[in-house]
């Protein structure tokens, strides 16, 4: 087990740069997740850790020592990728001995780890067959049984859980969460399922064109995002984004209608225009008459909770969560507030204003 | 001990009747390892010429080509035990192993003296009804009778002739062609060449020949029609003293066969001499073993014995003038083999001179390359006869580079 | 058990069968200074270790050879050693094109060189136009849901294992005046036909001949085409109420493009390059009706009894030139495909 | 065209004929006689006597003459049947022929001699496989000898070939390096040089080796096929990345990366070329002619084709060996026949 | 537009029978959702219906009129394929026209049609593109546009929305939603995802090896399952599944442990083994020292809601939603109340109990 330091790592593909001098430390131990949008370089980054791509500048130390120009074989790291990578010609046993042999472990050592692994990962049944006899969860446990064995000093995940299905991926989200608590290795693990990110994360990296622009746990991204791309990416569905002005300190007026809710406005001047963020489950139906009045365009019950998608004069379209089965339907109008203590708000060039 | 390495080609049973000889020899010379390697016809003429260019050659050669390996050939003169004694019966053959320019070397001897010539189906002229024409007849003769046998029997092929060029310029030859001017030069094209020429296209043109054998392929390709005589498909037969044996075997009795002379023309009845030779090749490290091989295989009890039981004509002129007794043959082939012997006799100098030219190839590749052309309807007798002259020349000139 | 699967020689070799053992021996032992290499040179520069020893053969057995043939072809003479050839510059190229009209093979001086390029010109137009049909009616006969379908595919593809020699001695048993065909004939009360001495007939057997031994090539090729076709794209076109015809060209026929394109200059190539199967069955015959440049190179330089290489290495020279060209259109055919 | 357009896109459903349907089968049974058919005759015309090959119309099966031994006559005599001029038919064993008359003994009644014209008499045949043929010729080479230098030669050239072709294969589809352009250039470019054009220069860098006479004057030279490699090569350009970096990651030295990981996967690509590469050695002619003059090291089908004289063929010796030489291929196809259809149709042929 | 019916429809591949005899009647207009899990034989339906496969048994009429053995070229429906199955060699617009030139129309009539279904799904700077420069939701309106030219009577979706990822599946789910209100068509869609059939559906079939277990509005299915199939497939997370035994009406001992909680047992006797179902959502936590003390295993906080995973004696995992962040932490024990108003009851046989 061991920490990483990223500093300034820069990577580019001739003339295009991906990744933009890239600083990270993660502790011994720690779960990071990397999401983004797709092409940011989440698994460039992965990768240039890995040492499966070479940087073109900065520095990657693992433990303190400096492995930017070690070869992958050296590193002593682990990788699951997203498309598992099992040697297909391989029994499951020889897949997760081959780097134990690879690294001259005596055969009984290599016996007691791989089946301490396949105990571990309940794949002790499956240890003969080829990895095209297994369903697509046990696949994922090999190529992680794979990793496992060879103890490596960090963990890297590739999107493990993007090839299962919604249910598996559940279950494997979870599997993986004990996981971590087991063994504690560090692990670093890319992603663009929100919920993945949120649950199975010590710290989120939030990644875009190549930059980071975000680093923090779960839920102070979710409660302090720091700009508007973290505000929008974090949190599903989608937080409420509404263009606005400020009209005195502690006022913002929405959109072209104007409508009015108090938000804290920090130092910016009356007149600047802002962004309003407030996420959909966050926003209250105001007593009649008050409020924002919206008018509902469509209505999703889910059962357990529902959405309504409604317009308001010059506003972009808003999402409303409300628990249960909502009575409302298409063409009425519900009435709007926005809780203070909720509201994020945006300067001109995206930053949160912080109250 | 030594090695010696033969390379042979086989038409027939030859191959084994060496090897039995060889073996005899073997016993008797315990120092000396005779090894025998069989190979196909294509290996010698096109194989063993880059081979023996490159140093590579085998001790001894069982060659057709005689001029064109004369090069490389070796004079084993200094190593014969006794070298008057292949003087005296190889005498008219030595000079075509020979490298041009040289008179005096002795490089190896005939296994086998061929002799061009007629096969006739006797069967067919009996069913109908038409008399063999005599001994002196003309080619002209010839053609008549077997387009008129084969129109009454139905035979597809009234008269076939190998596409090689010994058979044709047994017809031309015959026809009083020269090949060679007053210099000793080739000069093939002349008037007697152009009559055999004529005689063969006329016969394509008239269906006395059937287009399948000098029509069919191209360039320098042998096609023989023995498959189809055997089948009885053909009256006549221009081939050449080496079917007997095959004829002998796989006829049976299915019909009469006979070899008659060979027919006349303007410039006389001269059948082609040809055959292949065992030449010693220069390269050899051991000339001696080599020469040691070659006396026995020469002399005359082993070389008899080789033509008595090969059926071959004897190249050896003592064993042919004794008359060899082919104790394996059937009445017919001894009478067919009696008739080849007697006709070494009617070879007229311009044969013996053209089969005796070191580049003779050149000549009848020319020759069946242009007159095939010609022949199936590719140009005409005129432009074969230009292509001929310019192929010829070129070739020589090339050569000589 | 377990350890049993991890054994490499499990792993490595498969079909192989008793060879596997020893040379998997070998190919760990090789492991070590492969290694030590490796830790000396860098993983990238590996490339270099890996290439060398085709390399090596290929240099040595090819491409030195080609030099060679180019020297010969400057050359000229009987000699066999490039020392002992006189330089004579393009001569032999202009011996080769040395011609009256390019259009009348006989006003030329190598008038065998130029019969043999018409001849394999038109023998490659007509065969490449039979080999596409018959191998594209073939793969989509056998992409059909058809029983036994491993087995036809294997009748199909079989005549590919065969060396043209046995190819053409098979067909040529069957072809000639006495042969099976001509039995058949007769005995319909037909008259004999000389398949082989007829110009015309003589260049549809060998047209046929050649497309019933390489068919199953190109039929395979084609078939991975078309099974790579989606299925539901015909099950889309259904749904449009699409007429079969017009599935047929607007569906199968360009998504099968790519393919067709690798068969055709597939087949041009080998079309070009076409002697041995030819040579034995009518010998370039009758006349020259079917002789091709490979044979005339051939017989330029063995068969005659001056053996002219250099001539010969001219005329390899400009066939080289020609399949070069050839195999760049296939490449470049190919990529637009990557591409697209 | 018509008809393809129809079975290009047929889909039928079960247990319902369509015509196009039965024309499928058709066209695949007429496939399997044409295809089948002439190696089939090949076979069985092998198997004839040398005078039984050459007669036509050419009988189906192998056939030969009957013969009987008559009582008084030294030699077995052969059987005709014969019509005789008042119509009726007889079988009759003839003693001699003499122009066109025959003549017959009843075999039954041997003292009477019985006069026939010979178109009045047709051979009683009898089915018979003329085994001599394959026994002569087989017994008067050194057979063994021949069959394991052909053996030798295509086994190692074989595993040489995948060996140092897979290698190649492998730089070419896995690294970047400089000159690899120029490499696949000039693998591509000499993908299609026929060997009979560039056979006198190789044979002189044969001779400059010292190999000629030598196996593997036959084995080197077509060792580095530019096909096998560009074949290889493309299927190896298939074979997904994640498993080749997910082996660095493992440390597996680039070496065991080749052996351990792509040769196993390459495995259909690998079959393939084995099997050309197979039949080129096998059949191989016009090259061991030209390097082998030597008995002790002539492979097959130089040995066999001895008979091939200037001015004869013997073709039921021919025929015969060409089967023989057919069998091994026979072989290969039936066992590797599963790799062939995937096999090629994976290799990226395209 | 039409009606469809469907009376016993069989299929079966030789001996193994896939569809077992399937009754349903779509009213004109309506939007029908297919559900059930993988290999259910819902494509198997959609595709007998579409006429791509021929039934072994029954009936399938369209608006009245008999097409049980009409080809599907002649049915007159239309069908989105899961992985659109556009014509590659072929431009957008090309791809829509493509089935207007095979029913023989006019040039200008099909120039068009095709226009407005291309401004209809803005696709109309795209009609000169191959599919393969377009992106995944273009092509899946392309997809969408090629059914809608030609004013079928039926639309048929297989999974169109499969092959999105999530942002975009949102998005293109609530346009189809948007569409059917615009151009109101029969629609019979098939779905694994949860979301879109409750979401879309007027009416969901809950499909399960090849019968029909449940048909209805999607509350329906989410308030009132038939059967403990349709209680577990409908709804996520999974609805809590807790066996338990009758000890009294209206008394349920719940596992091992015996809690008991109060629900209408309809006729069932004690002693009776039942299943209790209830959502994760509905579960309350209970006053402190009354309830089932439950042990919390696993927390996921996802910012707007909560999971808490946990378990209690002699039952399987319970799976609780909490709104907001819970504060609750791994270790800890929560006390759980099952509202009865909320609490399904099933039968040994899977039945439910109606109250
Ligand atoms: N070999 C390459 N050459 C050039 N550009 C590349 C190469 N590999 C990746 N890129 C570019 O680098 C950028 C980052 O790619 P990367 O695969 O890291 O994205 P990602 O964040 O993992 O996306 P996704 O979520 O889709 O996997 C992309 O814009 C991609 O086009
Ligand atoms: N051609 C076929 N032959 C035999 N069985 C088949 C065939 N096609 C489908 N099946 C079987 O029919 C059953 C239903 O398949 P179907 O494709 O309809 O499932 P599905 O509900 O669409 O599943 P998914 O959600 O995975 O798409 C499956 O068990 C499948 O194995
Ligand atoms: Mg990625
Ligand atoms: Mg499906």
């Amino acid at each position: 087990m061991a920490g990483l330091k990223l500093s300034a790592v820069r990577k580019a593909y001739g003339a295009t740069t991906v990744l933009h001098g890239i600083d990270l430390d993660v502790a011994d131990g720690e779960f990071v997740v990397f999401v983004g949008p797709s092409g940011c370089g989440k698994s460039t980054l992965l990768r240039s850790i890995a040492g499966l791509e070479e940087i073109t500048g900065g520095a990657i130390a693992i433990d303190g020592a400096d492995v930017t120009h070690l070869p992958a074989s050296e590193r002593g790291l682990a990788m699951v990728f997203q498309s598992y990578a099992l040697y297909p010609h391989m029994s499951v046993y020889a897949n997760m001995a081959f780097a134990l042999e690879n690294m001259g472990f005596k055969r009984d050592e290599i016996d007691k780890r791989v089946r301490r692994a396949a105990e571990m990962l309940r794949l002790t049944d499956y240890l003969e067959r080829k990895p095209r006899a297994l369903s697509g969860g046990q696949r994922q446990r090999v190529a992680i049984g794979r990793a496992i064995v060879r103890d490596p000093k960090i963990f890297l995940f590739d999107e493990p859980l993007s090839n299962l299905d919604a249910e598996l991926r559940v279950a494997t989200r979870k599997e993986l969460a004990a996981l971590h608590g087991e063994i504690g290795g560090t692990m670093i693990y890319v992603t663009h399922d929100q919920v993945e990110a949120m649950t199975l994360a010590d710290r989120i990296v939030v990644l875009r064109a190549g930059r980071i622009e975000q680093i923090g746990t779960p839920l102070e991204l979710y409660n302090r995002p720091d700009n508007l791309f973290v505000a929008g990416f974090i949190g599903s569905p989608r937080m409420n984004l509404l263009p606005g002005r400020v009209t005195a300190a502690g006022k913002v007026a929405l959109g072209e209608g104007g409508h009015e809710i108090a938000c804290a406005t920090g130092d910016l001047a009356a007149g600047a225009p802002v962004t309003a963020g407030i996420r959909p489950e966050h926003l209250e139906l105001a007593p009649e008459g008050q409020g924002l009045p919206l008018t509902i365009e469509l209505v999703e019950r889910l059962g357990g909770e529902s959405y309504l998608y409604g317009s308001a004069a010059g506003l972009p379209q808003i999402t409303l969560k409300l628990d249960g089965q909502s009575e409302h339907e298409r063409g009425h109008s519900v009435p709007l507030a926005f809780p203070q203590q909720k509201l994020h708000l945006f300067d001109e060039a995206g930053q949160a204003i912080r109250p | 001990q030594t090695t010696v390495r033969i390379a042979w080609y086989s038409d027939g049973n030859e191959g084994e009747v060496l090897a039995d000889l060889l073996k005899r020899f073997e016993a008797g010379n315990k120092d000396i390892k005779v090894v025998l390697d069989q190979v196909p016809y294509k290996a010698i003429t096109e194989n063993l010429p880059v081979q023996l260019a490159s140093g590579q050659g085998p001790d001894i050669a069982r060659v057709v080509d005689l001029g064109g390996v004369a090069r490389y050939a070796l004079d084993m003169r200094p190593y014969l035990k006794d070298a008057s004694y292949w003087e005296k019966n190889f005498g008219p053959f030595l000079p075509w192993m020979r490298p041009e320019g040289d008179s005096s070397a002795i490089t190896g001897f005939m296994t086998q003296l061929t002799v061009t010539g007629p096969f006739v189906n006797k069967t067919l002229f009996e069913q109908a009804g038409t008399p063999l024409p005599g001994p002196k007849a003309t080619w002209e003769e010839w053609g008549k009778a077997v387009k008129d046998v084969a129109a009454k029997v139905k035979a597809p092929f009234p008269l076939a002739m190998d596409r090689s060029g010994h058979r044709f310029f047994s017809v031309a030859v015959s026809e009083g062609a020269k090949v060679f001017d007053d210099k000793g030069e080739p000069a093939v094209i002349d008037e007697g060449f152009k009559r055999g020429a004529k005689l063969v296209y006329d016969w394509h043109q008239n269906g006395t020949m059937a287009k399948e054998l000098w029509g069919s392929v191209s360039g320098t390709a042998y096609r023989g029609a023995n498959d189809e005589f055997k089948n009885a498909q053909v009256v006549m037969y221009q081939s050449g003293s080496w079917q007997i044996a095959q004829f002998d075997k796989t006829v049976g009795d299915a019909f009469d066969w006979v070899a008659v002379p060979s027919p006349c023309g303007a410039g006389g009845c001269s059948p082609m001499p040809g055959g292949a030779g065992l030449v010693a090749i220069k390269t050899t490290k051991s000339p001696e073993a080599v020469a040691k091989v070659m006396d026995y295989l020469a002399s005359e009890p082993v070389l008899s014995e080789f033509y008595a039981r090969s059926l071959f004509v004897p190249g050896h002129l003592g064993i042919a003038a004794k008359g060899l007794d082919y104790a394996g043959a059937t009445p017919q082939g001894k009478a067919a083999l009696k008739v080849f012997s007697d006709q070494v006799a009617q070879i007229s100098p311009a044969a013996y001179k053209l089969q005796g030219y070191a580049n003779n190839r050149v000549i009848f590749n020319a020759v069946i390359s242009r007159l095939g052309q010609a022949i199936s309807g590719e140009g005409s007798l005129d432009d074969a006869y230009k292509r001929i002259e310019s192929d010829v020349a070129q070739q020589i000139a090339e050569r000589k580079k | 058990m377990a350890s049993a699967e991890t054994n490499p020689r499990r792993d490595g070799a498969g079909a192989a069968g008793t060879l596997a053992a020893p040379l998997a021996l070998v190919m760990r032992l090789v492991d070590w200074p492969m290694r030590a290499l490796q830790r000396l040179i860098g993983e990238r520069r590996m490339a270099y270790v890996f290439i060398l020893p085709n390399l090596a053969f290929f240099s040595l057995f090819v491409f030195l050879p080609l030099v060679i043939n180019f020297v010969f072809s400057v050359t000229g003479g009987a000699g066999l050693f490039p020392s002992e050839r006189p330089y004579v510059g393009a001569q032999q190229y202009a011996y080769l094109f040395d011609c009256g009209s390019f259009l009348d093979p006989s006003s030329c001086r190598e008038d065998h060189f130029w019969r043999g390029v018409y001849n394999t010109a038109r023998f490659t137009v007509f065969q490449v136009t039979a080999m596409v049909l018959f191998s594209l009616l073939t793969a989509v006969v056998l992409n059909m849901k058809i029983r036994g379908r491993g087995f036809f595919r294997a009748v199909y593809f079989f005549p590919v294992l065969l060396s043209p020699v046995v190819v053409a001695l098979t067909w040529k048993w069957i072809l000639q005046r006495d042969g099976l065909l001509n039995a058949a004939l007769t005995s319909l009360g037909g008259e004999r036909i000389l398949f082989l001495v007829d110009p015309s007939w003589a260049m549809f057997w060998i047209v046929f001949v050649s497309v019933w031994a390489h068919m199953g090539f190109y039929t395979l090729i084609l078939l991975a085409g078309l099974q790579a076709i989606p299925a539901d794209l015909y099950e889309a076109a259904e749904m449009d109420a699409t007429p079969r015809w017009r599935m047929f060209w607007r569906i199968t026929l360009p998504l099968l493009w790519p393919n067709m394109i690798v068969v055709i200059v597939l087949a041009l190539i080998k079309g070009v390059q076409t002697f041995d199967e030819v040579f034995v069955l009518t010998g370039g015959g009758p006349g020259t009706a079917t002789l091709m440049i490979v044979h005339y190179i051939y017989e330029t330089a063995f068969a005659n009894q001056v053996q002219n290489f250099g001539l010969a290495a001219a005329a390899s020279v400009v066939l080289g030139v020609v399949l070069f060209a050839l195999t760049l259109a296939q490449l470049a055919a190919s990529r637009r495909k990557g591409a697209a | 065209m018509s008809l393809v357009t129809k079975l290009a896109t047929a889909r039928r459903k079960p247990g319902r004929w369509h015509w196009t349907d039965i024309a499928a089968y058709a066209y695949l049974a007429l496939g399997v006689v044409l295809m089948f058919g002439p190696v089939l005759w090949l076979g069985m015309s092998s198997f004839k006597t040398q005078a039984g090959l050459l007669e036509f119309p050419p009988s189906l099966l192998p056939m030969s003459q009957k013969e009987v031994t008559v009582p008084g006559q030294s030699q077995p005599l052969p059987l005709f049947e014969v019509t005789m001029p008042d119509g009726t038919k007889r079988v009759l064993a003839q003693v001699r022929r003499i122009g066109i008359q025959a003549q017959m003994i009843d075999p039954a009644n041997p003292g009477e001699t019985i006069r026939v014209p010979i178109e009045g008499r047709v051979p009683v045949r009898e089915f018979k496989l003329a085994t001599e043929n394959y026994t002569e010729p087989l017994e008067r080479f050194a057979f063994t000898r021949f069959l394991w230098n052909s053996v030798f030669v295509t086994l190692i050239a074989t595993i040489i070939t995948l060996i140092i072709n897979s290698m190649a294969a492998y730089a070419l589809s896995i690294y970047e390096f400089r000159g690899k352009t120029a490499v696949m250039l000039m693998v591509v470019g000499t993908l299609m040089i026929p060997i009979t054009i560039i056979l006198v220069p190789v044979y002189l860098v044969i001779t400059k080796l010292g190999l000629v006479n030598s196996l593997w004057a036959v084995i080197l030279p077509g060792a580095a096929t530019p096909t096998g490699v560009f074949l290889l090569r493309q299927y190896m350009l298939t074979l997904p990345r994640d498993l080749i970096e997910a082996a660095r990651m493992d440390k597996a030295s680039e070496w065991q990366i080749y052996w351990r990981i792509v040769m196993p996967l390459a495995m259909p690509a690998l079959a393939v070329l084995a099997i050309f590469s197979i039949m080129w050695r096998w059949n191989e002619f016009l090259w061991p002619l030209a390097v082998l003059t030597k008995t002790e090291s002539y492979t097959l089908q130089i040995g066999l084709n001895a008979f091939q004289g200037e001015l004869q063929t013997q073709w039921h010796y021919l025929l015969a060996m060409t089967v023989v030489t057919l069998l091994p291929v026979a072989l290969v196809f039936v066992f590797l026949q599963r790799f062939i259809t995937t096999g090629i149709a994976n290799t990226g042929m395209k």
